[in-house]
C-alpha cells in the first residue's frame, strides 16, 4: 500500500474540499466566499501533488546533478497545477469585481441578502 | 485534416486583434468582423461535420502522434466525429444569430462585448471537439469565465450581478470537482487522453467503486453546467438576467454542451469498464431526468417573466435530453441529438423574441405588457410557432427527436416515460402560449393561480435607436432559426442513428486516436434504426399534447372563479406544489452549493446501492 | 523526510481551516497570504519548484493583494454610500 | 431555506462525499503499473527531443501547449470581465477629479521611503525578465515572470502615486500589450500551420541545451505569456486602483 505521506495528503485534500464547501455554504461575506473557494481549490493542489510525488526522486529539472532522462517526479501534474493556479487567481479576480459591483448596487456584501429574484 | 484547429484558433486570433485595436476600431467594423468570424467558423465546422462522417478525424496538436511513442498519447488531440462537429456547427450558427441580433444592440464598452463573445465561441467549439480530459476542463473553465463576464455585462441593475455571482460560484465549484475527478482517473490510468483512459480502465484493475466515484466527480462540473436536479438552481438566475444575445447562447447551446460532455465521457471513458453497472447508471440518469423535466416544467408554468420562463423551460427540456441519453441506447441517443438541435434553434428564436419585446416595449413581464399592436403580430405568431416546437409537434426537429426516444423507451418497457415527456412539453409550451395570449394579444383578465409568488424582475433597456419599430436584423434571425429547426431534420434524420451507434462504441475512437488499427466503424449486429412508421400511439400522444397545451394555456389566460371545480383541481395539481417549491429557488448561493454537495452525495449513494 | 511531508500537509489543512474561519476582513488578506506561503512550502517539499514559484507570486502576493484592494474599495464605497444617504436625509429635512 | 436546513442538506451531502472518497482510497494511493507512464515518457524524452532542462515548461509550452492557450485566454477574458464589471471606460470622465486628487497626494510617503521603494523596481524588473526568459531551463517561465513584472508596477504605484503610475504605464498601451501577448501565442502556433504542419508544432531550431535559445518556439511562447500575464495583472491593478480613486476624488 501507499506511503504515509499519501494517506496524509489524501485526508488533507478531502478535508480542504469539505471545509471549503462549508465556508461557501455558511458564508456571510462575499470576500470570505472567495477565500473559501481558494481553500476548496487547494484540495486539488494537494491531490495532484501526492499523485505525482515519488519519494526519493528529484524535481523534473535536469540541470545540476540530475542526469537528463533519469526518473524524476511527475512533471505532468505540475504543469496541470500551474494552469490550475492561474484559473484560481482569475476566477477570484472576477468574483471580487462582482463583489465590488454588488456592493455598489445594493449596499450589501452578504450573499444571503442580495436575493432580488426568488421563486 | 488541416482545418481541425481553426474553429478554436480563428475566434481567438480575431478576439485578440479586436482587443488590441479596441481604441480605434469603429463599432461597425467590430460587428462585421464578428459576423464574418462566426460565419467562417460555421462554414469550417459544417465542413468538418461532412468530412468526419466518413471516419473519425483525429488531430494531434504539436504533431505528437502516439504512433511514435508505442501508441501512448503524449500530446492533446481533437477527436472529431459528426456529433461533436455538428454541435460545434450549432454553436457557431447561434453565435452568428446572436451577433446579427446585436447589430443595433447596446453600446459596447469598447470592443469588450465582441471580444468576450468570440472567446466564448472558441471555448464552446473546443469543448465539442477535444479528446482530452484536462483540455475539456480548460474549455469548461474558459466558457465559465466568458459566460460570467457576459452575464454581468449590463451590471447597472443588481439582478444581473446576482445571476453572474450564482453562475460563477456554482460552476467554479463544479469545475474543481471535475478536476478532482481528472486527478483520480490520472492516478489510476496514468493518462489524460479520453480514449487511452477508457482503454486502460476497461483492462480493469480498479474496481467498481473507483469507477463510480471517478465518473461522478468527473461529470459533476458538467452536471452543474447542464443544470440537472439538484444542480439546476443557478440556471434560472443567470439566464433570466443576461443580455439577450448571451441568453441565446446560454440556453441554446451552453447547457446542452454539458450534456454532450457527460455523454462523451460516459461512452468513451466508462462504458466499456462499467458494463456490469449499466443498469444502475441507467436508473440514476432516468430518475434524475424525470425529476428535472417535471420540476422545470412546473416552475416554467409558474413564471410571469418571459426570460425566466424560457430558462425554466430549458431546464425541463434538458431533462428530456438527459432521458434520451439515459436510456443508453443508440436510437434514443440519435433522437436526443435531433431534439438537441431543434431545441437549441427554437429556444434561441424564442429568446430573440424576448429581446424584441424588450426592445419594443421595455418589458418582458406577462402582466406589464398587454398591448395589441399590429406590428408585433408577426412576432407573436412566431412565438406561437416556437411554442408549437417546444411541444415537440411536427414539423419541428423536436418532434422527430422525441418520437425516437419515446420508441426506445417503449422498447425498454418504460412506456410511462412518454407521460413525463408529454407533461414537460405541455407545460412549457402552454406557458409560452399563455404569455403570448396575455401579453401580445391582450387577452385574459385577473391573475393566474400559477403566477402567484412569481418574481417580478425589472429589466433595463438594452437597445438604442428607434423603439417604435422592429428592425429586420432582429426578426429575421428569429424567423430563420425557426425554419432551420424544421429543415435541419432532412439531412440528418436517417444518418443520425448510424453516428449515434458509432458515438457509443469506444473501440472506434480508441483505434482512431491511438492509431493501432484502421478506424473503420462497423455497425453493430442489431443496427440502430430510425423508426419511420409513426405508430398510432405516438399520434395519440401528440393529440394529448396539443389538447393539453391549449387547455393549460387557456386556463392560464382565463382563470376560473376561485371555488370552481377546475380551479380547485388546478390548484391542487399545479398551484400548491409550486407554492411549496418556490422557496427552494431562493437566489442564495449558499443554498445552491449545499444542494450541490447533497447532489454529489445522493448520486453516489444511488449508484453504489444499485450497483 | 516523511515527517517533514506529513508536517507540512497538517499545516496546509490547519491553514485552510483557519482561513475559512477567519471572518474578520482585516485579517483575511494576511491569513490568505500565509496560507499561500504554506502551500508554496508544500510544493517545495514535494519537489515541485515551478509550482512553488508560481504559488508564491500568485497565492502569497498577487491574490492577497487583490483581496486587500477589494476590501479597501468596499470600505471606501461604504463611506461613500453613507455620505450619500446623509446628504439625501439633509436634503429632505 | 433556513440556515439550519441549509446546513442539514450540506452535511448529508458532505457525509456522502466522505464515503465516496473513502471508497476510492485504495486505487488512488496504491501504485499501479499505469501510474507514471505519462511522466516517464516526458522525463525520458524532454531533454533528447527538445533540448530543454525544465520538463514542466516543456509540458506547458510544447507537449500540452494547447491547454496553455486555453489558460491564457481564461486570464485574458477574466481581466476583460473584471474591467467590464468595474466599468473602466465609463469612469474615464472622472479623470479630471483624479488630477485634483494627485495634487493632494503630494504629501505621500517621505522621500527616503520613495527612494527605497523605487530602488526595488530595477531588481524586480531584472528578476522578472530573467524568470520569463529562463523558463525552459530553470523553474519559472512566462507566467511566474509575468506576475513578478506586474508587481514592479505595483511598487511604482506605492512609491509615486497613481499619476505617475498612469503616465508611465498608459492604459491603452497595457491593453494592447495584453491582447498582443495572447494573440502572439496563437500566432506562434499558426506559424507551423502555415507550413502545413499541425498547429503548435515546434518548428524553430532547437538550439543548444542549457542555453537561452534552446527549445525552439518554447522561448517565444514563454515571452508571449509573460507579456500577457504582466499586462493582465497590471490591468487588474488599474481596475481596482482607479475605481478607488474615483470615489476618493468625489469627496
Amino acid at each position: 500500500m501507499g506511503h504515509a505521506f499519501s494517506y496524509a495528503g489524501y485526508v488533507t485534500a478531502i478535508w480542504l474540499f469539505l471545509i471549503g464547501l462549508y465556508g461557501v455554504v455558511t458564508s456571510r461575506h462575499l470576500v470570505h466566499l472567495c477565500l473559501s473557494l481558494t481553500v476548496l481549490q487547494a484540495s486539488t493542489y494537494v491531490l495532484f501533488t501526492i499523485i505525482g510525488f515519488r519519494p526519493g526522486l528529484p524535481a523534473p529539472i535536469f540541470t545540476d546533478g540530475v542526469t537528463p532522462g533519469s526518473p524524476a517526479v511527475d512533471p505532468v501534474v505540475q504543469a496541470l497545477m500551474l494552469t490550475d493556479i492561474v484559473v484560481e487567481a482569475t476566477v477570484v479576480a472576477l468574483l471580487l469585481a462582482i463583489t465590488v459591483r454588488i456592493h455598489r448596487r445594493s449596499g450589501t456584501t452578504d450573499p444571503n441578502q442580495v436575493d432580488m429574484m426568488r421563486g | 485534416m488541416q482545418f481541425a484547429p481553426l474553429p478554436v484558433v480563428i475566434p481567438l486570433i480575431v478576439a485578440a486583434a479586436m482587443a488590441a485595436g479596441s481604441g480605434f476600431l469603429h463599432r461597425r467594423v467590430l460587428d462585421l468582423g464578428a459576423l464574418a468570424t462566426s460565419a467562417a467558423v460555421l462554414a469550417i465546422t459544417l465542413h468538418l461535420t461532412a468530412v468526419s462522417s466518413k471516419g473519425v478525424i483525429v488531430y494531434w496538436f504539436g504533431g505528437w502522434q502516439p504512433v511514435a511513442y508505442s501508441h501512448f498519447p503524449i500530446g492533446i488531440c481533437f477527436m472529431i466525429d459528426p456529433f461533436g462537429a455538428g454541435l460545434a456547427s450549432l454553436v457557431s450558427l447561434l453565435v452568428l444569430a446572436a451577433f446579427t441580433f446585436s447589430w443595433s444592440y447596446f453600446e459596447s464598452v469598447k470592443a469588450l462585448y465582441h471580444t468576450v463573445m468570440l472567446v466564448f465561441l472558441a471555448a464552446m467549439c473546443g469543448l465539442c471537439l477535444t479528446g482530452d480530459l484536462f483540455n475539456l476542463f480548460v474549455w469548461f473553465e474558459l466558457m465559465t469565465a466568458a459566460g460570467v463576464a457576459l452575464c454581468g455585462y449590463k451590471s447597472e441593475e443588481s439582478q444581473p450581478l446576482q445571476g453572474a455571482l450564482n453562475f460563477a460560484v456554482t460552476n467554479t465549484i463544479g469545475a474543481f470537482t471535475s478536476l478532482i475527478g481528472v486527478g483520480l482517473l490520472y492516478s489510476c490510468t496514468g493518462s489524460l487522453n479520453m480514449a487511452e483512459v477508457g482503454a486502460t480502465l476497461s483492462r480493469g484493475s480498479s474496481g467498481h467503486s473507483f469507477l463510480i466515484v471517478g465518473f461522478l466527480f468527473l461529470i459533476a462540473g458538467f452536471l452543474v453546467k447542464s443544470a440537472t436536479v439538484p444542480f439546476h438552481f443557478w440556471l434560472a438566475d443567470a439566464h433570466a438576467v443576461a443580455p439577450t444575445p448571451v441568453c441565446i447562447l446560454f440556453s441554446g447551446v451552453m447547457v446542452e454542451l454539458g450534456l454532450y460532455a457527460i455523454a462523451r465521457i460516459y461512452w468513451i471513458v466508462f462504458a466499456a469498464a462499467s458494463q456490469p453497472m449499466m443498469n444502475a447508471i441507467r436508473t440514476l440518469f432516468l430518475t434524475v431526468a424525470v425529476l428535472t423535466a417535471i420540476l422545470g416544467a412546473l416552475y416554467c408554468y409558474g413564471q410571469r417573466h418571459l426570460k425566466r420562463m424560457l430558462a425554466f423551460s430549458t431546464i425541463s427540456h434538458v431533462g428530456l435530453m438527459l432521458l434520451a441519453f439515459g436510456l443508453l441506447d443508440p436510437t434514443a441517443l440519435a433522437g436526443g441529438a435531433l431534439y438537441l438541435l431543434g431545441h437549441g434553434m427554437i429556444k434561441a428564436s424564442l429568446f430573440i423574441g424576448a429581446g424584441i419585446l424588450l426592445h419594443r416595449f421595455r418589458s418582458v413581464d406577462e402582466y406589464d405588457l398587454g398591448r395589441v399592436n399590429r406590428q408585433i403580430i408577426p412576432i407573436a405568431l412566431m412565438m406561437i410557432a416556437g411554442a408549437w416546437g417546444l411541444a415537440g409537434l411536427p414539423p419541428f426537429a423536436t418532434y422527430f427527436g422525441a418520437e425516437q426516444f419515446e420508441h426506445a423507451a417503449a422498447e425498454q418497457h418504460l412506456t410511462w416515460l412518454a407521460g413525463v415527456i408529454a407533461f414537460s412539453e405541455i407545460m412549457t409550451s402552454a406557458a409560452v402560449l399563455r404569455f403570448t395570449g396575455r401579453a401580445l394579444f391582450n387577452l385574459g383578465r385577473g391573475y393566474s393561480i400559477a403566477s402567484r409568488g412569481a418574481p417580478h424582475i425589472h429589466m433595463e433597456v438594452e437597445t438604442h435607436g428607434k423603439h417604435s419599430r422592429v428592425p429586420a436584423f432582429m426578426w429575421l434571425p428569429m424567423a430563420l432559426l425557426l425554419l432551420a429547426a424544421i429543415f435541419v431534420t432532412i439531412p440528418i434524420r436517417h444518418s443520425a442513428a448510424h453516428y449515434a451507434a458509432q458515438f457509443e462504441s469506444a473501440p472506434v475512437y480508441e483505434s482512431a486516436v491511438l492509431g493501432q488499427n484502421p478506424s473503420q466503424f462497423v455497425p453493430p449486429q442489431r443496427p440502430a434504426v430510425i423508426h419511420d412508421e409513426s405508430t398510432s400511439s405516438t399520434w395519440w400522444t401528440r393529440i394529448v399534447v396539443v389538447v393539453g397545451m391549449f387547455f393549460f394555456a387557456l386556463l392560464g389566460i382565463f382563470p376560473r372563479r376561485r371555488n370552481s371545480v377546475v380551479s380547485r383541481a388546478l390548484y391542487r395539481a399545479i398551484g400548491y406544489p409550486l407554492l411549496r417549491l418556490r422557496p427552494l429557488q431562493s437566489g442564495r448561493v449558499g443554498d445552491y452549493v449545499a444542494w450541490m454537495a447533497f447532489g454529489i452525495g445522493a448520486y453516489g449513494a444511488v449508484l453504489l446501492l444499485l450497483r | 523526510m516523511t515527517f517533514l511531508q506529513i508536517g507540512v500537509l497538517v499545516l496546509v489543512a490547519l491553514g485552510g481551516t483557519i482561513l475559512v474561519f477567519t471572518r474578520d476582513a482585516g485579517a483575511q488578506p494576511i491569513v490568505l497570504s500565509l496560507f499561500g506561503l504554506i502551500l508554496a512550502l508544500m510544493f517545495m517539499i514535494f519537489q515541485a519548484p515551478d509550482v512553488a514559484l508560481s504559488q508564491i507570486v500568485v497565492g502569497a502576493v498577487g491574490l492577497p493583494l487583490m483581496v486587500l484592494l477589494a476590501i479597501a474599495k468596499l470600505r471606501r464605497d461604504e463611506q461613500f454610500l453613507k455620505r450619500e444617504k446623509d446628504r439625501e436625509r439633509k436634503a429632505q429635512s | 431555506m433556513t440556515p439550519k436546513w441549509r446546513l442539514i442538506v450540506f452535511f448529508i451531502g458532505a457525509a456522502g462525499i466522505v464515503c465516496l472518497f473513502a471508497l476510492v482510497r485504495a486505487p488512488v494511493l496504491r501504485l499501479n503499473e499505469f501510474r507514471n507512464r505519462y511522466a516517464q515518457q516526458i522525463n525520458t524524452r524532454t531533454f533528447a527531443e527538445r533540448n530543454v532542462t525544465d520538463a514542466v515548461s516543456a509540458v506547458n509550452f510544447d507537449y500540452r501547449g494547447f491547454d496553455t492557450i486555453g489558460e491564457e485566454f481564461i486570464l485574458f477574458v477574466s481581466v476583460l470581465g473584471s474591467l467590464v464589471l468595474l466599468r473602466m471606460a465609463e469612469e474615464r470622465k472622472d479623470e479630471i477629479l483624479l488630477d485634483a486628487l494627485d495634487r493632494k497626494r503630494d504629501v505621500g510617503p517621505s522621500d527616503a521611503t520613495r527612494l527605497w521603494i523605487l530602488a526595488m523596481i530595477a531588481p524586480k524588473l531584472v528578476f522578472g525578465v530573467y524568470i520569463v526568459t529562463h523558463g525552459q531551463l530553470t523553474p519559472g517561465g512566462g507566467f511566474q515572470g509575468g506576475v513578478i513584472l506586474a508587481t514592479a508596477a505595483l511598487i511604482l504605484y506605492l512609491g509615486e502615486g497613481f499619476a505617475v503610475f498612469r503616465d508611465v504605464l498608459s492604459h491603452t498601451a497595457i491593453e494592447v500589450g495584453e491582447a498582443a501577448g495572447a494573440g502572439a501565442f496563437v500566432l506562434i502556433g499558426m506559424l507551423a500551420w502555415f507550413w502545413r504542419r499541425p498547429f503548435l508544432t515546434n518548428i524553430l531550431p532547437l538550439g543548444k541545451s542549457h542555453e537561452l535559445t534552446s527549445g525552439g518556439t518554447m522561448a517565444l511562447i514563454s515571452i508571449a505569456t509573460g507579456l500577457e500575464v504582466a499586462a493582465g495583472f497590471i490591468l487588474l491593478l488599474y481596475a481596482f486602483l482607479q475605481e478607488n480613486l474615483t470615489i476618493e476624488g468625489e469627496e
